[in-house]
């Protein structure tokens, strides 16, 4: 019972900092409200009982991720941020996100899974399974990360004198 | 010994074949030896062969190599040996014997020596293999490797573009037959289940076959028969084939290959003999040959070209006599007319090689004192296919006229008799143009040729002569006849006596004709036979016919159906479809406006409809 | 306790407020936030899947898998789109998507 | 022995793509080194061909040879199920006859390329690796390799032909080796679109989680309703069709042969072409029995039609590659029909005319190819009397006619009687009717191979043309080994027979049986 009631905070605070990213007017509140979620769902990671997830999230997310936001904020210097936050016809936009959500709660409630046995998923077992059978694609994954990285100074270093 | 050994002569004949072609080429006159030696071997073998098959206890021959064997479908190399098969063998085991020695003296210098005796082991390999083996899908494979070695040899002299020509023509016409009779063999195939020749007479005879198929495949058969035999409508190849070199027209085109016809008519004569339609239809192409071929050999000038006329017309008087189911007496003339006919051939050459390629007869004359053996044994030949009274031609001409006489009535003999009546014109013209008279050419250097030409000239002409005697044995009349179908021959005396004198009639005709030159006759024939002279030159058109045919029709078609490749299923078909493809593109490219909201909205209107198609779904 | 459908819709909610970041802002660095709020909700989705007894261990060990490729491949879409932004600013000196239409036709 | 035996199928991949590499890292104007490098591996992988000819037991039959590699394992989370995809190797009658063919076809396109002058290092590589997707297709039992090979088999011909080959002036109109090489790849990317939408839903009908071929054959008479097969069936006729040359899908293949250069020719019409009839019997008829049943009469409808059309249109061309184009556009009829008389006889004679008709085509290209090099033309109306000029060249193509031409005692003819007494004996008189004209398109072959060889090898030569150079020694050698296999093949075909026979007897048994 308990945990459902801090089920439900959480929720708030990630549905409350979801809204504050689509709607605040300042893009810093926007970076500051998108932090608040992923830490939201962090919470909800911990009460599901998957707590490394729970610390990668905080620690990728939230240290990194939120970081990285600020500082594309901080090389961006918007003066008008007013003329860039929503499109005209967002009515359109929010019919369309309405029927999606509909469409989605209507398939989960076709789904009928209804349980409440949280079990753990034992850290060694996870970690086994993951070099195990995961071993090349997570490999592969980290090489993925350094070719993002190899990438990103690619695109951002200045060629010559011809920008 | 003896029958045993009746599948070496094929073999030894397709070493000799190999050996050559791989091995001897830098050495034309080994070559030669190895051919000559390989096809006396096998006459030698045949005699072997006659002697066991004569014998009283015969052995039963036990070979078989299989050449296919799919699950119960076998097809297998046997011989088969009969007294068809071995007459048959003997005729083109002596006749290649005796033309390969000849061909020795009359190739000598030819640039290509070796490669002649090549193929013509090759030719003597596969025609004893079609003689020999008793399986009609097998027979058909040396079938057609004998219309191979005919198809070399003819464009032999390659560089000549009618030869070549004439090469090819010989090989398409045969192969349009051949087509025929290998659907023929299917079908027989098809109901029987079976290629090997016996069993299928066994399962014909007992009524195993559909009596339409039957008659359709034995038609098909005959088809191919014709082909090969230049019966009517196939018969335009055999005067082409003369550009060959001369012996080859003796071997091939006179003796062996295009009895090859004959011969399968008269080995399947059993399923003939179920079909009564098909062999109205062999009465009637064999007359018409005959006396066809006979009109035109009267007026060509070629001394060649007449002896492949009257080769045609008499291929056509066998097949007469295979529709009548005359076995014996088609075999007898097939014997009788190859040896005379080759014998006339090599003359033909021998008269060639003296006088330097020419050919046309109208330049020769009184040649008979200049080469008095190439003279007389010339004349024997034509004096036997004459069918003047003792020669070999006579008897076996006067057993067709009996068979058409007892089974065909009173009006097929008498057209038979025209026939025979041209076949003594054109011949006896043709020794008169060519040895009487005046001599033509100033060229003094003309005489005999050397002894390898001549000493084949004179076996044939003793055969000639006595090989009635030999095979018909007169006064017990059981002979060759007897052999083939133990049937005694019979004379008949009215019979003996009219043709006699129609004989007579054509050689006191062609005297006063080409010797005398008589005035009035010639006068005559000028006057009211000229048009129909200048269609018999042109022979009936027939030629142009089928070229018009293959120029208008089959490659007009063929280029309407190459162009139609290229513009309507390429061009169109798979060009403007791709074109299409391309507009279409071009004109959806305006969907893509590069503004970023108009993306994702669209992405999320397409999740909703791939979600609700699932839901549907 | 809490059930799979509390999170399921938690999840949808959540993805359905980043879909409509995602079509309606302009900043493409907001649109980047929206796409990662999306990738979250899918992640509490999948942690919802593998944290219930009922589904075998190997499934719930793949969710748990997934997760981390997903948080993976969520940091390197990140560095890059970062990237290309700041090369857009100083470029065009602007982040708005609404001018960047080089891609068209 | 027995390890080579074990492993000797990899082999056959594994050369080609060992040669790739060496001749990848050896410096690119070292062209001899190249060259020898190359004919050593197709001379070892020719014998590997023969061992496996060896190796196979007709008696047992069956699939021999078996090689696995699990490629992708992974655990039950996987959707595609348990077994992941392994690369299962393995032959068949059917499959050693393929091999054999594109050892023989491989060494002889080596040694028939000996002139190439540009860039022949990246030619070589690529020409393995065609060469290694082609033996990858013929031994993969296993659907999804078979259609990776098949793909990789199919990609590298693009560049062959674009960079290597010719364009083609024709005063009317110009066909350009880029034309060529894209219409080519388009079409059979097509196929293989098809092919592969056809094995993924075997793949997912048949439940196994498994692409192999041989565990999905053993619940075809299970899982596959009529309709699916039918469906399926018509897929994989379509899309492999288009590979054999199947009308009204064959125009890539004349212009893309004659675009193409000589060894490449070769491999593409002698090989590349038989992927499509051999897929057509692997996949469609091993799996699809009942499919293939109820529209077989549809496929030998087209392979007649092949047989009749192609030889027209070689009769009416003037380019001689252009006339050896579509006469494969009308040998592959006859295969097509062989497939589709469904009899012992003209399924066993269909792979048997692949493989003759492969060695001979290939023999035709070799001949063409040198006549182009020395004569700059392949133009009917032009040429003549060559044979006083090159007689090895000529020898080869006039023997490569009479092969076509089905004359006896050479392989097309045991290939084609036994496709036209399969035929026949199919489809009651309706056979009789097919096979018929199927005879009759033997004889225009002949009408089209004879009026050819009359005018441009027979006759007098143009004096004015001198100089000219014959084959090489090694052409010559190549195309020695296709006479010698064309002649073994058509005197005494009985091995190749008893082992076709063996891979095509349980194949038919299975459709028989299905009905």
């Amino acid at each position: 019972m308990i945990s459902l009631i801090i089920f439900y905070i959480i929720s708030a605070l990630v549905l409350i900092g979801s809204a504050g990213v689509i709607f605040s007017r300042n893009i810093v509140y926007a970076a500051f409200s998108l932090f608040l979620a992923l830490l939201g769902t962090a919470g909800v990671f911990v009460l599901l009982l998957a707590e490394f997830l729970a610390i990668v999230q905080i620690l990728i997310y939230g240290g990194a991720v939120v970081t990285v936001i600020l500082f594309a904020l901080m090389l961006t210097k918007i003066d008008d941020f007013r003329s860039l936050s929503n499109i005209n016809y967002w009515p359109v936009s929010a019919f369309l996100s309405l029927i999606v959500l509909i469409t989605l709660i209507l398939g989960v409630s076709q789904a009928k899974i209804n349980t409440q046995n949280l079990g753990l998923v034992k850290f060694n077992d996870f970690s086994n399974d993951l070099f195990e059978y995961w071993g090349i694609p997570f490999e592969i994954a980290s090489l993925v990360l350094l070719v993002a990285l190899i990438g990103a100074i690619v695109i951002l270093k200045d060629k010559g004198n011809d920008s | 010994m003896g029958v045993n050994l009746a599948y070496f002569p094929p073999v030894i004949c397709g070493i000799s074949f190999i050996l050559t072609v791989f091995f001897t080429r830098k050495a034309p006159l080994i070559s030669s030896l190895i051919s000559v030696f390989a096809i006396l071997s096998s006459f030698i073998l045949f005699i072997f062969i006659l002697i066991d098959f004569l014998s009283p206890n015969l052995n039963s021959i036990d070979f078989s190599i299989d050449w296919i064997d799919v699950l119960d479908t076998r097809i297998s190399w046997g011989i088969l040996l009969d007294s068809l098969s071995v007459t048959m063998l003997g005729l083109i085991t002596l006749v290649a014997l005796l033309v390969q020695v000849y061909s020795i003296s009359y190739m000598k210098g030819d640039s290509r020596f070796g490669w002649y005796f090549s193929v013509h082991s090759l030719f003597a390999a596969a025609m004893i293999a079609v003689v020999l083996v008793d399986n009609l899908l097998l027979m058909y494979f040396a079938w057609e490797l004998v219309g191979l070695g005919s198809y070399l040899l003819i464009g032999f002299w390659y560089e000549k573009r009618a030869a070549s020509e004439a090469a090819k023509k010989a090989f398409i016409t045969t192969r349009i037959g051949d087509v025929a009779l290998l659907i023929g063999i299917i079908l027989i195939f098809k109901s029987t289940g079976t290629f090997n020749i016996s069993s299928i007479f066994h399962i014909a005879n007992n009524g195993g076959i559909n009596e339409n198929i039957l008659t359709i495949s034995t038609f098909l058969i005959f088809l191919g028969a014709m082909g090969k035999s230049a019966q009517f409508p196939f018969h335009v190849w055999l005067p082409d084939a003369m550009e060959g070199p001369t012996p080859v027209s003796a071997l091939i085109h006179a003796a062996t290959m295009v009895a090859a016809g004959v011969y399968l008519v008269a080995r399947m004569m059993p399923l003939f003999s179920l079909a009564p339609y098909v062999l109205d239809f062999v009465v009637f192409i064999g007359l018409f040959t005959f006396i066809f071929g006979g009109t035109m050999a009267i007026v060509m000038h070629d001394i060649k070209r007449v002896l492949a006329y009257s080769t045609i017309s008499h291929l056509g008087l066998m097949m007469l006599s295979l529709g009548f189911m005359g076995i014996a007496s088609a075999i007898f003339h097939l014997i009788v007319h190859g040896v005379s006919k080759a014998l006339l051939f090599l003359g033909a050459g021998s008269l060639m090689h003296e006088m330097e390629g020419e050919t046309d007869i109208r330049n020769m004359g009184g040649l008979v004192n200049k080469m008095p053996i190439t003279a007389i044994t010339f004349i024997i030949g034509s004096v036997s296919l004459a069918g003047i009274i003792p020669l070999s031609g006579f008897f076996s001409k006067d057993e067709i006229l009996l068979t058409v006489f007892e089974k065909g009535g009173i009006l097929i003999l008498f057209l038979t008799l025209i026939g025979a009546f041209l076949s003594s014109l054109y011949m006896f013209r043709l020794t008169f143009i060519t040895f009487f008279g005046s001599l033509k050419s100033d060229n003094s250097k003309i005489g005999e040729s050397p002894i390898l030409m001549t000493l084949p000239l004179i076996l044939l002409a003793l055969l000639a002569i006595f090989m009635s005697a030999l095979l018909l044995e007169i006064s017990t009349f059981k002979g060759f006849i007897f052999f083939i179908s133990g049937y005694k021959a019979h004379l008949n005396l009215l019979l003996i006596v009219f043709s006699s004198i129609l004989s007579f009639v054509a050689l006191i005709l062609a005297w006063f004709i080409y010797i005398k030159d008589s005035k009035y006759l010639t006068d005559w024939f000028k006057l009211n036979m000229n048009c129909f002279y200048k269609l018999l030159l042109n022979k009936y058109y027939i030629d142009e016919l089928y070229q018009y045919v293959i120029n208008q029709i089959v490659l007009r078609f063929a280029q309407f159906i190459a162009l139609f490749d290229r513009l309507v299923v390429n061009d169109i078909g798979v060009d403007k479809s791709s074109l299409s493809v391309k507009s279409l593109g071009l004109k959806l490219k305006f969907i893509q406006t590069g503004k970023m909201h108009g993306y994702a909205i669209s992405m999320v209107i397409g999740f909703l409809i791939l979600i609700f198609t699932w839901a549907i779904l | 306790m809490i059930e799979l459908i509390h999170i399921q819709i938690l999840s949808a909610l959540m993805f359905c407020i980043g879909v409509y970041g995602v079509i309606t802002r302009r900043s493409a660095i907001l649109i980047l936030m929206c796409v990662e709020l999306m990738l979250n909700a899918v992640n509490i989705n999948l942690i919802g899947f593998s944290a219930f007894r009922d589904f075998s261990q190997n499934q719930r060990i793949f969710g748990h898998v997934m997760i981390v490729f997903i948080i993976t491949i969520a940091a390197v879409e990140l560095a890059l789109a970062i990237a290309i932004i700041l090369r857009l600013y100083k470029n065009k000196s602007s982040v708005n998507v609404d001018e960047v239409d080089l891609m068209k036709w | 022995m027995d390890l080579i035996k074990e492993n000797i199928l990899i082999l056959t991949i594994l050369l080609p793509l060992i040669g790739a590499s060496l001749i990848f890292i050896t410096p690119g104007h070292l062209n001899n080194i190249i060259k020898y490098i190359s004919l050593v591996v197709s001379f070892i992988t020719f014998i590997i061909v023969i061992l496996i000819f060896i190796f196979y037991d007709i008696n047992s039959g069956g699939v021999q040879l078996l090689w696995n590699w699990n490629w992708l394992s992974l655990k039950g989370a996987w959707p595609l199920g348990s077994e992941g995809i392994s690369l299962n190797l393995g032959v068949d009658g059917i499959s050693v006859m393929m091999v054999l063919l594109t050892g023989t076809v491989m060494l002889t396109g080596v040694m028939a390329s000996w002139n190439i002058q540009s860039r022949n290092k990246d030619f070589f590589v690529l020409y393995f690796l065609l060469l290694a997707g082609v033996f990858g297709v013929f031994i993969s039992y296993d659907m999804f390799f078979f259609f990776f090979f098949y793909e990789l088999s199919v990609m590298p011909m693009f560049l062959l032909i674009g960079y290597w080959g010719s364009s083609s002036d024709f005063r009317t109109f110009i066909r350009t080796k880029e034309y060529a090489a894209m219409k080519l790849t388009l079409f059979l990317v097509a196929g293989s679109v098809l092919i592969w939408v056809a094995i993924i839903a075997i793949f997912v009908q048949a439940g196994l989680g498994t692409f192999n071929l041989l565990e999905i054959q053993k619940v075809v008479d299970d899982k596959f309703p009529l309709f699916f097969q039918q469906v399926n069936f018509l897929m994989i006729i379509i899309g492999f069709g288009i590979l054999a040359g199947m009308w009204p899908f064959h125009t890539w293949s004349p212009d893309g042969h004659v675009a193409a250069p000589t060894s490449v020719s070769m491999v593409h019409a002698g090989v590349l072409m038989k992927l499509g009839a051999f897929g057509i019997i692997r996949i469609g008829m091993a799996l699809l029995p009942e499919g293939a049943n109820s529209l077989m009469p549809l496929l030998m409808i087209l392979g007649c039609v092949n047989v009749i059309y192609g030889a027209f249109s070689a009769l009416g061309q003037t380019d001689l590659k252009y006339v050896v184009g579509y006469s494969s556009v009308s040998h592959m009829g006859y295969v097509l029909m062989g497939l589709a008389s469904m009899e012992h006889l003209g399924l066993t004679g269909a792979v048997y005319q692949m493989f003759s008709h492969g060695i001979m085509t290939a023999l035709f290209f070799l001949a063409v190819g040198a006549i182009y090099h020395s004569m700059h033309t392949r133009d009917i109306l032009i040429l003549k009397g060559i044979i006083k000029k090159m007689p090895y060249a000529s020898i080869f193509f006039v023997f490569a006619g009479l092969t076509s031409l089905g004359l006896p005692g050479l392989s097309g003819f045991a290939a084609e009687i036994l496709i036209f007494l399969g035929v026949f004996k199919s489809y009651g008189s309706l056979g009789v009717l097919f096979g018929s004209l199927a005879v009759a398109g033997a004889g225009i072959t002949a009408i089209y191979i004879l009026r050819l060889v009359s005018k441009v090898f027979f006759g007098r030569p143009d004096q004015n043309i001198n100089n000219i150079l014959d084959t090489t020694k090694f052409e010559n050698m190549a195309g020695i080994i296709l006479v010698v296999l064309i002649l073994f093949g058509g005197l005494y075909p009985l091995p190749f027979i008893d082992m076709i026979t063996s891979g095509v007897t349980p194949i038919l048994n299975n459709i028989l049986g299905a009905l």
